[in-house]
């Protein structure tokens, strides 16, 4: 099987410090591939640029097995990919549904819509709150706060929320319980395996194992700017994971393992 | 009856030209019992500060105005409409444009102040004015009316072909250095002299827009050791410029008289009120010319002057 | 099954109701909710407060409608133009270019119909497509290039400025010939009255501006990005705004609107003036911020900066009918300036 | 045994939305005490309250026995409480060191210091790297990097590293572990211990249920603004006390169970 | 043990060493961590660039000693105001009293020194604490009543622009009255010269402040806590600064340094006059740009500014001498500012 999604030699370096480094990558069809590894191994910069986010250096990324050189998060996502960044990317003073619908918002049918094209608030506003009720952030008392009043968390579930809503071909989640609850941690892995059982894949980065070996197909290791090795959980226990991605242990057919 | 309440619209009110003018028609209203209120725009320029002002004087019911108007051909309109609410509208400084716009100007001669500088420069140079190297320290970039009239006047009065007399800075004679803006302040003459210095530092005599800028020019002159070996010559005669002529700061410098101007402003309005009387214009003139002199303490054949003594008996502030 | 769960399990039978509280719903905390909905209440109170002290001082000559609508008339084109300063603030930007759009299209306007002895109608498209132009170049470079926008309409400024005064050599085309030879140049000068009032059409086409972005901010897509862009410009881009784009049209708007306030301009002076509109660019951004709109982007609104400028307005023509002279007029409006905004401060406190 | 700090009847709303409902709240000296609640609960609110960082509407807070009102975070710190905010509290564009030593720079000794006020830069990165090796943050490449650029578990790393190095009295920890790695969470984790043995109590918000039930005394459990119960870890499993938190199940000698 | 020590067990035996990588260490890579390291650099290129550049047009007219320190003398109350502008935008606010701060103080030096008869060191004494007092109610207001640092100094501006005009009657003091009477107020505008190359006081000031204020933000605490409010007030208060008692220093020894301005102001025009200064805010705002210090404030430095002035200083220079005309030179000027700063930018991303 091809994969849908897969990278090739990725470079990035910020000034002296090296995010990637020759980094390759590759999602298959329908599973959920966790990335795993250390702080500040590069996981957030590979997910920045498979969705545009950043330019790398060099390297090819391919997807459905085009070569594609996306200049925006916007190019990434007319393509069919969504992604939560870590730093949540959301307009701190506009409101939740705002935020939701940012750069997708639905118009007002008939004239006001069309041609005065007034956006069907009561719409984007019902939606919203169905969404983030599924995954049960029910403590939000007002759709139309700003999201700068929500905690922490909360401001977590709306950024996966859109993601979940919105994605066609790979959902990207850097992160996404890391400031959830035990509860709404629960409703994003729920939500998590059932947008795969609708065929789209997803990459997970989770620093969170049992969440990761819960759900994940594969587990791709990175570590100082590369992919180490990739796992099959069924294989390896978490213990095995962690060794891998900290150096403890070498890892299985990497080819060059990192000091 | 009620007071007869008029307005002063200045074009600005940190020049100490418009100061003086302010204060002139504030003594002569308080002496004839009239209310005065006055008005200014932030900077030389600023129209529409004088439209809102015109304005307000309707709403305030003045009997009349008095203006420097900023821009002589846009105020019309404004004009116009105080007039049809029955106001008398009186030109100071600066005539507009037409001069019959307003009921009555009284104003200097602005290009003859300039004139008189210019021939007399070109006297005190006499056989060298046909070398002279010469800098023109201007107002601004929008060259208002005054800027204009004021430079070509010195350039014809110097002898010199001013080419379009509608603007400065189109002339092709070599005597001339160049051209800077002042802004009509210290600061400014010092920049713009240094800067036509670099340009050429054997100028030898220098035209500028007003007697603070002439201030600067020569900061800039000393602080390179040619003050001496170079003529400023000005517009204004106020006490502190006919002082630096005086001093030997500035050769000669062209007086006008802002207080008469306004005194004589104001007595007209009053009159307007009283019983509908106009003022009547100078003798063969389409305006009241409060007249201009020459201060200088260094006469040249053919052109009037006095000397800083009497200047100083006449001077504004 | 991993550990993890062994905590999840506690999740079996939880609540599914909605956190709620007790509200009390006083007046005052209705008060407070209004105030917080709605940025503009704030400076629209502090308008007519200040209404109000002036026409206790001074009478009928302030409550006349004539003095009440010649405000209207006064802050019309720093309104105007303070929209557009309004649009590319939200931005986090700034636009000191204004002022000298605003002018040069008016001479522009009037230059192609007297020199160039184009239509009316045609000379003013002109004028509209250079404001808009150099609007869209003040965007392009600081979408594209990434240059700073103060720096950006700072040098255009200066560069509009000059090119006004170099092509209209200083002169102005005088209100007379206007009206003879090219009346549609002053048609936002033509006015009519309700019952005393004077509107002049300048003064409609401000309210109608104003009412019509106060609109499309809040009602469409395009408005919600231009607020998302000056929130947070990465995070616009990260999640699907065209940040490019928005800033472009947000500029060559800014422009086009300039243009219009150099159109009205020469409806409310009568002539074609080059050395109006100086200080436009800081009057403009002198009500967009006492209308409680942030410097630093995405907050307020332009109902906001429409009261803003009335209350810079009115504070202006009530201090000159008191008699204050100029200079303390300046004083005043200084310290009035820094009062109506701590007063605005302070509601929100109190209202917090 | 007193409570080294106890607040009672805290309330704070943020317009219509209750962020704190008189909230009751007791550390006892020496001991690790988890806060866990929902996302939006109000458990940042709490501790805001409690380090200065925002001022409650009403109620009482207690330091040692006398009665407090911190104005700001410095009064906080200056009493000994030191706090690592959800939201990291640190300047983007300054360095690790810099913001390591925010506001208790070290000069140089002698004249250079006394005198000119000289910072002693070389010992503030020597202290900031050492603190941050303890952490395990060995993936920071450069010390004098801009804070800006770290990867997010790396920024968590460096605030929580500046607490330890700082606090005497009391520690708060708001979600110390959210970003971290494996590795880096374990580091936390003894660090955490490491203090408490120093006899400095902390109080630890975590929605990590492992690591609440590994390392503290007691748990306090936050629902809809209010503390609902107190529980020891050892008496109750982390499914009741998730149980507890959700209102899935009662709790123990709950005053006023909210809905 | 819970499940979460299982994943851990994976830590035991993990490696210690510090991440690397290898770094080609080439000339390339070398500048580009310059120019990475310090901002300042980049104007800096710029600065010579056009020094360059003007020199080869213009030759020995351009590259003789006095045209070089003409430059430095006509950019140094620019510069002087601007290290004060810095100071002010590196905590993300705006000064736009500074010029009026200025020359209320220079007044106040030349009116104390002529109307009331103070000995001239008393009176130049009142002037540095009048302008440090003007500071100091700025911050107040800003940091205190949580003004906009916009609002605040615009009204402050023409509060003292006001004042400046009212109590000095729009009087000059003339250069050669204080020559004789009060030489200590033109002490800034004596020189020496080194071969050829002409260095007044003020010239001096304007470096030893540049280098001092460099010095205090690079290496004490307060320099750091001055970037910490600007880069992010809230972080900043939360670790623990007085982000409160640090604006109001900021805006204090910006009426300080103003005022010190204003001294050397007199030594440079020689007289005191009401009218000078007024353009200062903007001009010191364009040189703290163009030097890289961003308007968000938290990131750039003095230094920077110092070539931004320069830079000006030269275009300015290098136009008039080119015989570009007064008009052309404002026009050009403007799009030289802007190139400067695409410059400055490309630099920038090249470098990246
Ligand atoms: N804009 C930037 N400028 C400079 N360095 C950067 C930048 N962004 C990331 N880095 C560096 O690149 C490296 C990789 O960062 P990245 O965010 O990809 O790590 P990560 O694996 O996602 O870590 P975490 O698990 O903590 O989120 C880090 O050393 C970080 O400091
Ligand atoms: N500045 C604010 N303005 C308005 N509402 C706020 C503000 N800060 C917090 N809130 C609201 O107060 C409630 C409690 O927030 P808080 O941050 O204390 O929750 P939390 O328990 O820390 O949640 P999390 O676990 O997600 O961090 C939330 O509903 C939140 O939306
Ligand atoms: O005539 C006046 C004064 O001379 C002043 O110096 C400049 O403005 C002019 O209008
Ligand atoms: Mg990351
Ligand atoms: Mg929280």
């Amino acid at each position: 099987m091809e994969p849908i999604l897969y990278a090739r030699n990725l470079n990035k370096r910020y000034g002296r410090v090296t995010a990637l480094d020759n980094c390759d990558f590759d999602l298959m069809p329908g599973e959920i591939l966790a990335v795993i590894g250390d702080n500040g191994a590069g996981k957030s910069s590979l997910i920045k640029a498979l969705s545009g986010a950043i330019r790398p250096d060099s390297g090819d990324i391919f997807l459905e097995g085009q070569r594609v050189a996306f200049s925006s998060p916007i190019d990434a996502r007319l393509a069919g990919v969504e992604t939560v960044y870590q730093t949540l990317a959301m307009s701190p003073a506009l409101s939740i549904a705002d935020n939701m619908f940012m750069g997708r918002e639905l118009r007002k049918p008939g004239f006001m819509g069309k041609v005065l094209r007034q956006l069907d608030r009561p719409a984007m506003e019902r939606i919203a709150r169905k969404k983030l009720s599924e995954l049960g952030l029910m403590t939000i008392q007002n759709i139309n706060q700003a999201v700068e009043t929500l905690s922490g968390g909360q401001r977590q579930g709306v950024a996966v929320a859109r993601a979940a809503a919105f994605g066609s071909k790979v959902i990207i989640l850097d992160e996404p319980t890391a400031a959830l609850g035990v509860k709404e941690s629960r409703k994003v892995l729920d939500l998590i395996q059932d947008v795969r059982s609708r065929g789209i894949p997803i990459i997970l980065i989770s620093h969170n194992m049992p969440h990761v070996f819960e759900v994940a197909n594969r587990i791709h290791v990175h570590r100082l700017g590369r992919r180490l090795c990739v796992i099959d959980p069924k294989d390896y226990t978490m213990s095995d994971a962690v060794a891998f991605m900290t150096g403890a242990k070498a890892a299985p057919g990497a080819t060059s393992a990192a000091a | 009856q009620d007071a007869v309440s008029a307005c002063l619209i200045t074009k600005t009110d940190t020049n100490p030209f418009f100061v003086k003018m302010k204060e002139g028609a504030e003594a002569k209203a308080a002496e004839l019992g009239v209310t005065l209120k006055s008005f200014a725009g932030k900077i030389d320029g600023d129209h529409e500060t004088q439209v809102a002002a015109i304005e307000t004087c309707i709403a305030d019911g003045a009997k009349g105005i008095l203006i420097a108007a900023s821009d002589t051909s846009a105020i019309v309109q404004s004009v116009q409409k105080a007039r049809d609410a029955g106001l008398l509208v009186i030109a100071l400084d600066t005539p507009l444009n037409p001069i019959d716009a307003a009921d009555a100007t009284f104003a200097t001669d602005n290009f003859l102040a300039g004139e008189l500088i210019g021939k007399w420069a070109a006297g005190k140079l006499g056989a060298e004015a046909a070398n002279a190297k010469i800098a023109m320290l201007d107002l601004a970039v929008s060259q208002p009316s005054v800027d204009v009239l004021r430079d070509q006047g010195f350039l014809t009065g110097f002898g010199i072909d001013v080419g379009d007399a509608n603007k400065w800075g189109d002339e092709s004679d070599p005597r001339i250095v160049g051209h800077d803006v002042t802004a009509g302040n210290e600061e400014g003459g010092r920049k713009a002299m240094e800067n036509l210095l670099a340009k050429d530092p054997m100028i030898n005599m220098v035209y500028t827009i007003n007697e603070p800028s002439a201030a600067g020019a020569y900061e800039a002159l000393k602080s390179i050791g040619r003050e001496n070996d170079v003529t400023i010559v000005s517009v204004d005669g106020g006490c502190p410029g006919v002082a630096n002529v005086k001093d030997g700061v500035i050769g000669a410098t062209s007086q006008q008289y802002p207080l008469q101007m306004a005194a004589l402003g104001v007595e007209a309005i009053k009159a307007w009120a009283d019983n509908g009387a106009k003022p009547a214009p100078t003798e063969g003139k389409d305006f009241f010319d409060t007249g201009v002199k020459l201060v200088t303490d260094q006469p040249v054949e053919g052109v009037d002057s006095i000397d800083t003594a009497e200047g100083e008996s006449l001077c504004w502030g | 099954m991993t550990n993890q769960t062994e905590a999840d399990r506690g999740l079996l039978g939880q609540s599914e109701a909605v956190a709620s509280f007790e509200h009390e719903n006083t007046l005052l905390s209705r008060v407070q909710h209004a105030l917080h909905s709605n940025p503009a209440l704030v400076p629209l109170i502090v308008l007519v407060a200040s209404v109000l002290v002036f026409g206790v001082l001074l009478g009928g000559k302030f409550f006349s409608s004539f003095a009440l609508t010649l405000i209207l008339q006064q802050v019309a084109i720093v309104g105007i133009v303070g929209t557009a300063q309004s649009l590319v603030i939200l931005t986090a930007g700034i636009d000191l270019s204004v002022g000298a759009i605003m002018v040069l299209s008016s001479v522009i306007m009037g230059q192609f119909t007297f020199k160039l002895g184009l239509p009316p109608a045609v000379a003013i498209a002109c004028g509209l497509v250079v404001g808009t132009f150099i609007g869209f170049i003040n965007g392009w470079l600081i979408a594209r290039i990434k240059l700073p926008p103060f720096i950006v309409t700072l040098g255009m400024w200066q560069i509009a400025l000059a090119t006004n005064f170099l092509y209209s050599g200083n002169e102005t085309i005088r209100a007379q010939e206007i009206e003879v030879n090219a009346p549609l140049l002053q048609f936002f000068g033509q006015s009519f009255s309700v019952g005393g009032a004077v509107f002049t059409y300048g003064v409609i086409f401000f309210i109608g501006i104003v009412l019509i972005l106060a609109y499309v901010l809040r009602h469409t897509a395009w408005g919600r990005h231009v607020y998302a862009v000056g929130d947070d410009p990465d995070a616009a881009a990260l999640s699907g705004v065209n940040t490019k784009r928005i800033l472009i049209s947000v500029y060559a708007l800014s422009g086009l609107i300039c243009a219009f306030a150099g159109w009205v301009l020469i409806g409310r002076i009568g002539s074609v003036s080059p050395t109006s509109g100086q200080s436009a660019n800081i009057e403009s951004i002198t009500a967009v911020v006492i209308g409680g709109i942030s410097l630093f982007g995405g907050r307020g609104s332009i109902l906001g900066m429409f009261f803003g400028a009335l209350i810079v307005g009115v504070f202006s023509l009530g201090l000159r009918l008191l008699g204050a002279d100029a200079q303390w007029t300046y004083l005043l409006i200084g310290a009035l300036i820094i009062a109506a905004v701590a007063v605005d401060q302070w509601i929100r406190k109190v209202s917090a």
